[in-house]
């Protein structure tokens, strides 16, 4: 039957829960990076994927789990060129439950350079949409990727 | 975290033998960096060849690494991987870094 | 490194809504069956999956959405071995709001046939854990299809 | 729908030509299959090798059409496939019908 009228669009998404904790991260990532949702993009992609991935991560870890454990649930729905990835901690909220800036600070001499403060701008500089906003006392972080085109 | 380290002249040349330095062993790469790089070699190649993935944490380890050595002695860097390199210029950090694209010559055979 | 402490276990998913109507149904289960999720299953898992989820679909359409227009959100977990399915809709309430029984009835002169009310037995036949219950003014059906041994 | 009639002596043979009878054309078959078996053949034989899906309606609809001939006349139906006979068999229809692997001998090259 020719009929076509319905153009419904089924779209794949990946999630896994994790522990706050830098090693859970990294088992998260993996697993995440093994499903066939994450294996069917671009190395590339894969690749600012996780990178992005990673940075929101190790900042709940840090930041919002600073002072007692639980969990982080990472999902990521694949929804037409884009990756959209949701994640949700029971940690603290974010300082004025405002997304920190993530400057890039210029040091001209080598004694000054920054070891840290890079998370933020990473996830700014590869990710669109950025959003943050405080649901049912939980943090929920989301934003997109682009699975096609290599921006960067 | 392992590193396996061989001297060549003057110049040092680590080796990384992790495909990650994130956030779970920045710490651990930045200790056993200053332990190996004690004695004094003017310059010291990290090689990352085998590093596939570097996160915020792994680049701040790094650069702790190569302000420690500073100012007398240099780190550079070689072997960048796709998704690492990407890090590195996105933070400008390209800029700071002697970066080669091999381990400098002559110290090939040190594999 | 050799840390294995968190098997952080990935699942993969995928999710289609449609208007509750039988051609949509059936475009609905085409875009979901094509999904790489759907695809990985063996073949005879896929058949099942189609006949407990085209049933399910059917009686939404026809019975919770008798009498108003609405949408359906069909998802689907895969779990281990188990295809979780969950589905929505905001239809009238299942009567009693507990599950048809869906016994066969058995006939036995060819004028006495049944032609109709096989959908809840073979709902109950091919899935587990079935479960209805009303969550926020809407119906939640749920089931769990093993993806793996062929049991029927 | 789309339904294809062949007269063979006396066996009307029904090849079903969609991968699919379900909710969304259950009427519509009915409707067709009425019309097409309206002359009076005495054996009919719905040759199903072409529809992947058969759903609770379908299933409805294949019951009442056979109801519809009886008790003079008889549907058999043919080419099962996998899934079509699971729900064949699941509901006990498959007891209810003369179920033939192929189109009855004779009639194959009806095609
Ligand atoms: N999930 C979070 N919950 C609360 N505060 C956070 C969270 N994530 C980041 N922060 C804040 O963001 C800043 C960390 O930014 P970042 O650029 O990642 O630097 P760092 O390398 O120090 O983690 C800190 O000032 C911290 O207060
Ligand atoms: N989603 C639903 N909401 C309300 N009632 C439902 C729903 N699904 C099924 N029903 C009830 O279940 C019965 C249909 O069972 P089923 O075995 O599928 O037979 P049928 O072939 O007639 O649809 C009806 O009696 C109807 O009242």
């Amino acid at each position: 039957m020719a009929c076509m009228a319905y153009p419904s669009a089924a779209h794949l998404c990946a999630q896994v829960v994790i522990p706050a904790d830098p090693l859970a991260v990294r088992e998260g990532l993996k697993a995440l990076f093994d499903t066939i949702l994450l294996r069917s993009l671009p190395e590339d992609r894969r690749g600012t994927a996780e990178i992005v991935l990673a940075e929101a991560l190790n900042n709940i870890v840090e930041h919002a789990y600073a002072r007692h454990s639980g969990d982080i649930e990472i999902t990521l729905d694949l929804r037409g060129p884009d990756l959209v990835c949701r994640i949700l901690d029971s940690g603290l909220p974010m300082p004025k439950e405002t997304l920190p800036e993530g400057r890039l600070i210029a040091r001209a001499d080598v004694s000054n350079l920054p070891e840290g403060g890079f998370g933020w701008f990473l996830i700014r500089a590869l990710s669109r949409d950025l959003d943050y906003r405080r649901v049912g006392g939980r943090n929920l972080l989301s934003f997109r990727l682009n699975t096609q085109q290599a921006m960067v | 975290m392992r590193l396996v380290a061989e001297q060549n002249g003057e110049i040092l040349v680590v080796r990384a033998m992790e495909d990650r330095i994130d956030a779970a062993c920045a710490i651990q790469f930045k200790d056993r960096m200053r332990e190996i790089t004690q004695d004094n070699c003017p310059r010291v190649v990290l090689d990352m060849a085998r590093v596939a993935f570097l996160d915020s944490s792994g680049l701040g380890a790094v650069v702790a690494v190569m302000k420690a050595l500073a100012p007398d002695r240099r780190l550079e860097l070689s072997g960048l991987t796709a998704n690492v390199q990407k890090v590195f210029r996105l933070t400008r950090m390209d800029s700071v870094f002697v970066i080669h694209a091999e381990v400098p010559d002559g110290l090939r055979h040190a594999g």
